[in-house]
């Protein structure tokens, strides 16, 4: 009853913004945002948190973006123009005139030069991220002042999308000269707010750079973002302490902050480009065996833990391999094919006994991995759970953050409860998960398996757009037999801010559309 | 109940005057964990003015607990009066209002308790301490007061006051915090002082001392005293009249010589008898008082006495009223008259027999014995130093014998029992036992000699672990070092608990569930059970009651007799030791000052530090106590940290000299076997 | 008294040392790399040889004993190495939170000992009434209800009461008293009810201690007035080891506030604590705990000397 | 009349046993026995938690999500549906075993080190003082994580072996150094020096004298840290760092983002908290009593 009265609420909610939109937005105020979680550097090349990329975006431009409230259309940021050769093979970007850094210098093709140099062969000492991306590129010339060329060697169907990454934050060619690693402890760039100050462990604070070559933006004086523990957050956002929250809530979280805000909260949802997988490793036994991963996979009722789990936890819609609803994802007809995806869990259960059977593997037990942290916990009861249904019992082992890296990396476990974002659904960006562990050093299920890693060449080379969602099903097909880590279910973005918050777009990604140059605070 | 009886008296006893206060049928209850505790139960005692009253009797008769109920100090909550009045100048202290009677206390009567070292508060100054009372009583300034605590040390006899007066109790000594206390006690002028055991911790030339100021104070100042005591010989020396109290009642009251001289009530005769005395000649077995006082719990019916009473008729079985004599004599004894016409003499005849005969050939020869310690003194600076406990002791003691070792506290008696019994390892010298020297036998060795080498501790309550029963404290020794087989250890223990005068089935209980006297027995069994040929007894009988003490001593004796065991006996009470050993060490600070066989060494003392011993010592007979003149030895105990140069006795001794001061007087042998260290002699 | 106190503080140096050795060695044997979880994190894909090449970045490829050395050396010139989370010296990331913290603790302490003296005496000078049984049920109690919960329902009462919740950024106590106070009196009560139950039963039982002494029923023999007898002869004595537990506690407080600092979101050291625990910053980690443990150690001289001061047993000795 | 009487019932004598301890517990310490009864239930549940428990504590039954205390859930469900009631049962369970075990390994080993150290005194008393300053000048809950994050998560053979280390070690110098004290006063007493007048081995005096005398101080310190340890275990859980889900642990209960349905659901919230104030109260408020029983004196 209530939380019907509730659901409704939010719907309305989730009218707003667009009605919001429209009112003409008001200069002045600084908006204080709730943000989980240290920054380990500022260096946006050198990682890949929210935690950094959140906190300095602001501060920062880069050479395309994705076109606010039309994900996942690229638009120019820095660039003014571009042209792509028909072999694709050549990328040709017409820089903004006099564009300025907050030291007042100006921008020029120089700097994008430097940028991109250092994340495609980064110095000594620094690191680079992202290199991967950028393996195909020949070359980065700079024939004017204004004018950017990349040189390909091979086609990359990704480019353009990297080229929005909001990973390639533009530095300044003049700072990395005299320290290269100048980024990962200075924040200077030329995005709508100037960096004043980041206490450790309390506030980061940016304000407003006149210069910013947006006329007109950005439209607040300045922002905080307040570091919190995500249960702080809640009561924050409820006791009006914060205006704003922009990773994502769980339901109950936001229906929590909804309940206190009343009419003055708003909530923004979404898929997310973030999901849920259950990796094995694939050096041990029994778990070299894809019977009985296969078998793991298929006694997982994915359908009815989305509708349950959805509406305790950020967990969401089962998917493949990419996010379900983007351009390449499959339909959920296609998806019931796969096994564990079939709608009839008696079958599979029963079929996943047989196969464990078949191993001889009928009383398995198993340890499973976790981290300590809502959802990764959720998620875990929920598998163990339902292994316990085709009588595997499994111990869970919650492990904090570090523990849960190095387990992985190193190889000391037998299965996990894993996870994957990216800023985009681009399928080479997602399918790298997947891959051989000796090609993707992400791919903790340490299996080498070359046909995967054919497929995901070959779409990465399909510049056809048709042609390229075949190889992806062909991929997930591939992957799904083997299961040597296989989604469990895709994440659900629930924004939660006070309606004075305006002009900010929702999306799939956390990563993107955070530089808050078109975000404005409405009287209240 | 005794009520009937006890009525009467106040009036028909002949009363010069009226008195200052009067006791009247006081009962006082303790509700305890196993029931109510009936302390004092219906006792009457009065005091004229001016006077000296001692409160005498064992420990648990109700002598301390009816003197806190005059100052209306009982233990809250368990403790309560039940009923009788306390009438003091012709009020009834007992029903006056609380805040009346915190106005008396300190101010018309005062206490003096018996420990000094923990009567004063530590965190306050002895100054706020003594000033307290002036203040609050007599509402003097600072000055007026400060001007009083002056005086009053002065009076009790502290040097330089002045400075005195910041300084906190733990920078005096036992003695003079018991002047402290007196001087607290006489700040304002009180009517009377009750004094609860005031010298019981102290040692015996101290007590001297503190005793004769408060005799000579009180005459002086015309206070009436009233001293609460379990030594006969101090009541002999300073009281005018005395209460002796049995089971929480009064059995005998009268004046000092009267009761001494004829007592009246069997419990009386018993106590004065089983005291051994200095005053008379040594006698074979000392007379006692057999059994142990009654559980107040459940006090039984008729006479208290009756269970241990030698004299017991059937009648004893009806409570006794008081029988009067003439000047205020009266005894709850149902055959008072007879005692009067010496009933008692017949049965208490005492043969003075002789010690059996004693072999000359030495089992434990002391050559040298010298045991120093390393201490840090505690508080914010850790001052280190040496204390001296024992400096070239040298004396034997031949099979069969006694030795008996007797000094003050901090004297060293002590540490040369531990130092024998390799509980101590020795700085220097030599212990030879059996002609093995004990100081550097091997471990081995030395496991195997403890066989030989028992030891019975002072304190009854603490020697004995709590956790064991007695019938496994006993057998340790059988099973775990004599190898005898369980059952056999039983019979074994069962036999042991006889002989020392215990009943068999007491294996199964615990130490608590005994006696203190009790308690020593199976201490001494346990020393027994290794059928040692040498007994180390470390002050066995000073915790005890006098009637227990007698029973004890006189066990040692006949075990030594029957079983021809050896002692080394330490004490601090002259006459016990005189009673029990052949020959006697004296000691001080941690130096032997006299050495001598017993009767000699009493006859005629040779040092002037035993002779000080000997005068300090009061004997239970007023007659002979008026006779001698104080003759007390001045100055306090000299810290062993830092013993004086020279005769380490000069500081004290009337007759030192500067040549004391230098030379380290050697122990000659001035008469044949009678050895003294001094230059003077 | 000088060379007492050199003499403690002396003392002081090889357990320190100790727990500087204990505490580096076993944190070393922790499994978890925050290197990994730096550059892995959120999707991180750098390649072995980028996290190697951070590793030895970090000097955490050299020998344990030399890594010790290292830090010891630091120590010596105070210097207490940078965190490896964020490369920013450990003094700042301290400095910033320690304030914080310690506010708390002394808050804590001063609500406790101001609740815990009357109601201590008042139980034991009504010992066994049923003033006594109900204090101790309450201080028990206060021993009982874990801090953590307690916030939690404090947080919960505010937001579902007055809709308000405590303001979530440190404003130190001399810019804003009323924005300072608002946000660090809850922690305060939550970790002050237990403290304050600790010293109240402290209070009470040495009270009802030295009520039994000799030099008491002297007072009393004296006529003193009864509230004399308690407040100047009894408490002095009493005080003594209340103030030693009022000194052990605050000390354990420093660290043990790790629990609470989470509940309410506070940057204090405890969460700091508790952040690099969990992301593996050993520096961070030992420099802490080092801190906590000279700050225990110092506590409790300053105990001592005070029992010193106010102990003359102790003070002319 | 015979030498001694048998009734040696003198007023000087300490206080008797009781014929039965317990009844006189009860009448004496009727705060303690209070305390001694909650925990006895406790314990019970803890036994017999799968007879009297009505569901499966891991058991998900995602058509009973969040449901109010009703009568088939007497304290309701969580977000997992499963019933917060028998969730506590189990929890008992976890936190009295981690709670007792832990705290009787601290406590032993504690007094084990505490009582040698004071018996052999000099350099070996030394040395272990100096292990011990060092444990102690850790704060519980600090010297707790560091051992937990040492040890790791892994449980081994469903119990938590890591937690009760990094429970118990904190616990040994706390109790090392109070028995120790109550050691050197019982072998400064006569009755040690009698035994060793009396030639027994140290391994005999330790063990027939001293230890049975530190049983007072060692029984009360261990009923003392149980409450303590419980206490422990539960923010260790609070703190993730503890029991892992999905077992039954009260601290984990209140964990995580459980405190975000304190609106739709407070029950998942208070009655976890209820459950470990209440055994921790009646572990305190036994352990109290037991002390003024065992012996007045001695104080922690």
């Amino acid at each position: 009853m209530k939380a019907l009265t509730l659901l409704s609420a939010a719907a309305v909610l989730l009218a707003l913004p667009a009605a919001a939109q429209t009112e003409t937005p008001r200069r002045g105020g600084v908006l204080n945002w709730a943000i989980a979680a240290e920054p380990p550097t500022y260096d946006c090349h050198a990682t890949g948190t929210f935690a950094v990329m959140q906190r300095v975006a602001p501060h920062y431009s880069t050479l395309m973006k994705f076109e606010p409230g039309n994900y996942p259309n690229i638009v120019g940021d820095l660039a003014e123009s571009w042209t792509v050769s028909p072999d694709s093979l050549t990328y040709t970007f017409k820089l903004r005139p006099n564009v300025k850094f907050h030291d007042g210098s100006v921008l020029t093709s120089a700097d994008l030069k430097a940028t991109y140099d250092r994340i495609i062969n980064p110095p000594d000492g620094v690191i680079s991220n992202r290199q991967s991306s950028f393996v195909k590129v020949a070359s980065v010339e700079t024939p004017d002042p204004q004018t950017v060329v990349f040189k390909m060697k091979e086609v990359d169907a990704s480019m353009m999308t990297n080229f929005a990454s909001p990973w390639n934050c533009v530095y300044s060619a003049a700072k990395l000269k005299q320290d290269p690693n100048f980024p990962a402890k200075n924040v200077m760039g030329t995005g709508p707010f100037k960096f004043v100050e980041h206490v450790a462990g309390s506030h980061w604070r940016g304000e407003r750079f006149e210069d910013y070559f947006r006329k007109g933006h950005p439209y607040l004086d300045g922002f905080r973002a307040v570091t919190m523990s995500s249960s702080a957050m809640t009561n924050a956002l409820a006791g009006r302490q914060v205006d704003a929250e922009f990773r994502g809530f769980s339901p109950t979280e936001r229906d929590r902050i909804v309940r206190a805000l009343g009419k003055d909260a708003k909530v923004q949802e979404s898929s997310w480009l973030l999901h849920m997988i259950v990796t094995f490793n694939t050096e041990k036994k029994p778990f070299d065996d894809p019977r009985v991963r296969r078998a793991l996979s298929l006694a997982i009722d994915r359908w009815g833990g989305s509708a349950s789990l959805s509406k305790i936890s950020s967990l969401g819609v089962p998917g493949g391999l990419v996010r379900p609803g983007s351009e390449w994802s499959a339909s959920p007809k296609e998806m019931e094919q796969w096994p564990g995806y079939g709608r009839d869990m008696a079958a599979n259960r029963a079929e996943a006994r047989r196969l464990l059977k078949e191993a001889g593997q009928e009383n398995l037990t198993l340890t499973l991995m976790d981290r300590n942290i809502a959802p990764y916990v959720t998620a875990g009861i929920f598998v163990i759970d339902q292994w316990r249904q085709i009588g595997v019992k499994a111990e869970h082992q919650q492990v904090e953050l570090a523990s849960w890296y190095s387990l992985q990396n190193s190889g000391q476990f037998e299965a996990f409860i894993d996870s994957f974002t990216q800023f985009s659904d681009d399928p080479s960006n997602v399918l790298y998960k997947y891959a051989s562990y000796d090609r993707s050093p992400v791919a903790v299920h340490r299996a080498t398996d070359r046909e995967l890693d054919a497929l995901f060449d070959e779409q990465a080379r399909t510049a056809d757009k048709a042609k390229r969602i075949a190889l992806v099903r062909r991929f997930e097909k591939r992957l799904f037999e083997q299961a040597y880590s296989v989604p469990l279910l895709w994440w659900q973005r629930i924004v939660v801010m006070n309606d004075r918050v305006q002009g900010w777009t929702m999306s799939p990604t956390h990563m993107i559309y955070q530089d808050l140059g078109d975000v404005w605070l409405a009287e209240k | 109940m005794s009520s009937a009886t006890l009525l009467e008296p106040t009036h028909t006893q002949t009363a010069p005057t009226a008195p200052l206060i009067s006791v009247e049928d006081l009962r006082v209850e303790f509700s305890t964990g196993r029931g109510v505790v009936k302390a004092v139960d219906g006792v009457n005692w009065s005091v004229q003015p001016g006077e000296t009253m001692a409160l005498v009797g064992e420990s648990g008769c109700g002598k301390s607990v009816s003197a806190l109920a005059v100052m209306r100090l009982l233990a809250k909550p368990a403790g309560r009066v039940a009923g009788g009045r306390i009438m003091f100048e012709g009020r009834d202290l007992l029903t006056l209002p609380e805040s009346e009677m915190r106005e008396l206390r300190g101010r018309d009567i005062s206490m003096i308790f018996q420990e000094p070292m923990t009567s004063l508060n530590p965190t306050l100054t002895i100054g706020l301490q003594i000033m307290e009372p002036l203040k609050i009583h007599l509402g003097m300034s600072d000055e007026q007061a400060t001007a009083r605590a002056i005086e009053l040390l002065g009076l009790v006899g502290i040097p330089d006051a002045e400075r005195r007066l910041g300084q906190y109790p733990h920078q005096f000594s036992g003695g003079m915090r018991q002047r402290v206390m007196i001087a607290i006690g006489l700040a304002c002028n009180p009517k009377l002082i009750i004094a609860d055991e005031p010298t019981t911790a102290l040692d015996v030339t101290i007590q001297a001392q503190i005793l004769e100021l408060m005799k000579d104070l009180s005459r002086r100042l015309g206070i009436t005293l009233v001293i609460i005591t379990h030594n006969l010989g101090i009541v002999a020396r300073y009281a005018d009249r005395v209460a002796v109290m049995y089971a929480g009642r009064v059995v005998e009251e009268g004046p000092a010589d009267q009761v001494f001289g004829a007592p009246r009530h069997p419990y009386t005769i018993g106590l004065m008898r089983s005291v051994p005395r200095l005053d008379r000649p040594r006698e074979y077995k000392l007379a006692t008082i057999e059994g142990l006082p009654p559980n107040l719990l459940a006090p039984p019916s008729g006479c208290r006495f009756a269970a241990r009473c030698p004299f017991r008729i059937e009648k004893c079985a009806i409570d006794p009223p008081y029988h009067y004599a003439g000047d205020g004599q009266r005894s709850a004894c149902h055959r008072a008259e007879e005692l009067a016409q010496g009933l008692a003499e017949q049965t208490a005849a005492v043969v003075a027999g002789t010690v059996g005969q004693a072999t000359t050939e030495p089992l434990l020869v002391v050559r040298g014995l010298t045991k120093h310690f390393e201490v840090r003194g505690r508080g914010l600076m850790g001052t280190k130093g040496t204390v001296r406990a024992v400096e070239n002791v040298s004396f034997s003691i031949e099979k069969g014998r006694t030795l008996g070792l007797v000094g003050e506290s901090g004297c060293g008696k002590t540490t040369i029992g531990r130092t024998i019994l390799r509980l101590e390892e020795a700085t220097g010298g030599e212990v030879r036992f059996e002609g093995e020297d004990l100081v550097t036998a091997s471990r081995a060795r030395m496991k195997a000699l403890r066989t030989k080498i028992q030891v019975i501790f002072q304190d009854p309550y603490s020697s004995l672990n709590p956790r064991m029963l007695v019938g496994d404290i006993i057998a340790e020794p059988l099973i775990f070092r004599r190898g005898i087989k369980k059952r056999e250890a039983r019979e074994r223990v069962a036999e042991l608990l006889v002989q020392s005068g215990l009943y068999a089935d007491m294996a199964d209980r615990y130490p608590h569930q005994l006696s203190g006297g009790q308690r020593q027995r199976v201490g001494i069994a346990r020393a027994l059970a290794m059928e040692p040929s040498f007994i180390v007894c470390d002050e066995p009988v000073s915790a005890l009651d006098v009637s227990i003490q007698g029973q004890i001593i006189n066990l040692l004796d006949e075990l030594q007799e029957r079983l021809g065991l050896t002692y080394l006996f330490i004490a601090h009470d002259l006459a016990v030791v005189r009673h029990i050993s052949h020959r006697i060490v004296v000691m001080y600070l941690g130096r032997v000052m006299e050495m001598a066989d017993r009767d000699e060494l009493y006859a005629a003392p040779l040092h002037p530090y035993t002779q000080a011993l000997l005068d300090a010592a009061p004997v239970p007979d007023p007659a002979m106590e008026r006779a001698r003149q104080p003759r007390a030895l001045t100055g306090e105990l000299p810290s062993p940290l830092a013993p004086p140069s020279g005769c380490v006795f000069h500081t004290r001794c009337p007759m030192a000299s500067a040549e004391c001061r230098q030379t380290v007087p050697e122990v000659r042998e001035i008469r044949p076997g009678h050895f003294a260290a001094c230059i003077k002699i | 008294m000088l060379r007492y106190l050199t003499k403690r503080i002396l003392l002081m140096i090889p357990t320190l040392l100790g727990v500087a050795v204990l505490t580096f060695f076993m944190l070393r044997v922790v499994p978890g790399d925050i290197v990994e979880l730096k550059l892995r994190g959120d999707g991180g894909t750098v390649t072995q040889e980028v996290i190697d090449r951070e590793r030895t970045r970090l000097g955490l490829d050299k020998p344990l004993v030399i890594q010790f050395a290292d830090w010891m050396k630091g120590l010596a010139t105070f210097d207490f190495g940078t965190s490896m989370w964020t490369g920013r010296p450990v003094a700042e990331e301290i400095s910033i939170r320690i304030g914080l913290t310690l506010q708390v603790a002394v808050m804590a302490a001063i609500i406790s000992v101001l609740i815990a003296l009357p109601l201590g005496t008042i139980s034991a000078l009504f010992r066994d009434t049923w003033i006594d049984y109900v204090v101790r049920v309450v201080t028990i109690a206060g021993l009982a209800v874990p801090s953590f919960w307690l916030g939690m329902l404090m947080i919960m009462g505010l937001l579902t009461y007055f809709h308000w919740s405590p303001p979530v950024t440190y404003t130190p106590f001399l810019t804003d008293p009323l924005a300072n106070m608002s946000q660090l009196i809850w922690p305060a009560l939550a970790v002050g009810y237990r403290y304050s139950a600790v010293v109240a039963r402290m209070v009470r039982s040495s009270i009802i201690e030295v009520m039994k002494e000799d030099y008491i029923r002297t007072a009393r023999a004296k006529g003193v007035f009864e509230r004399l007898v308690v407040g100047r002869h009894a408490m002095r004595n009493a005080l003594l080891p209340a103030i030693t537990v009022v000194g052990l506690e605050f000390a354990f407080l420093i660290g043990g506030l790790v629990v609470t600092e989470q509940v309410f979101n506070l940057n204090g050291i405890g969460r700091l604590f508790v952040e690099a625990v969990s992301r593996n910053d050993f520096i961070i980690v030992q420099t802490l705990v080092l801190l906590i443990a000279v700050m225990f150690t110092v506590v409790n001289l300053l105990v001592d000397l005070l029992y010193g001061v106010l102990d003359p047993r102790i003070r002319f000795a | 009349m015979t030498a001694i009487d048998q009734n040696a019932g003198a007023p000087t004598v300490a206080r008797r046993r009781q014929p039965n301890p317990v009844l006189a517990f009860i009448r004496f310490q009727p705060l303690g026995a209070a305390g001694l009864l909650v925990i006895l239930i406790m314990a019970a549940a803890a036994i017999f938690a799968d007879v009297i428990a009505p569901y499966d504590p891991e058991a998900i039954d995602f058509m009973a999500m969040l449901t109010a205390p009703s009568w088939e859930h007497p304290f309701g469900t969580d977000a997992f549906g499963r019933d917060i009631m028998t969730r506590i049962i189990y929890g008992a369970r976890t936190a009295l075993t981690i709670g007792f075990v832990s705290s009787f390994v601290g406590c032993s080993l504690g007094a084990i080190i505490g009582v040698s150290s004071a018996y052999f005194g000099g350099r070996v008393d030394l040395t272990i003082q100096r292990f011990i300053d060092i444990l102690l000048s850790y704060p519980i809950i600090v010297l707790a994580l560091v051992v937990v994050a040492v040890v790791g998560r892994q449980p081994i053979a469903g119990i938590d072996i890591n937690l009760i280390l990094a429970i118990a070690i904190p616990i040994i110098p706390r109790v090392a150094r109070v028995v120790r004290s109550a050691a050197l006063a019982i072998r400064a007493m006569p009755y040690v020096d009698a035994a060793r007048a009396g030639g027994y081995s140290d391994a005999h005096i330790i063990f027939r004298h001293l230890l049975p005398n530190v049983l007072a101080p060692y029984l009360i310190m261990l009923t003392a840290y149980v409450a303590q340890a419980i206490l422990l275990e539960a923010s260790l859980s609070f703190l993730g760092l503890g029991v892992s889900e999905p077992k039954p642990a009260w601290g984990l209960m209140l964990s995580g983002d459980s405190s975000n349905f304190y609106q739709e659901a407070p029950w998942m919230i208070i009655f976890p908290g209820v459950a470990i104030s209440l055994t921790v109260f009646a572990f305190n408020l036994f352990g109290d009593s037991l002390r003024d029983w065992l012996d007045p004196k001695f104080k922690t």
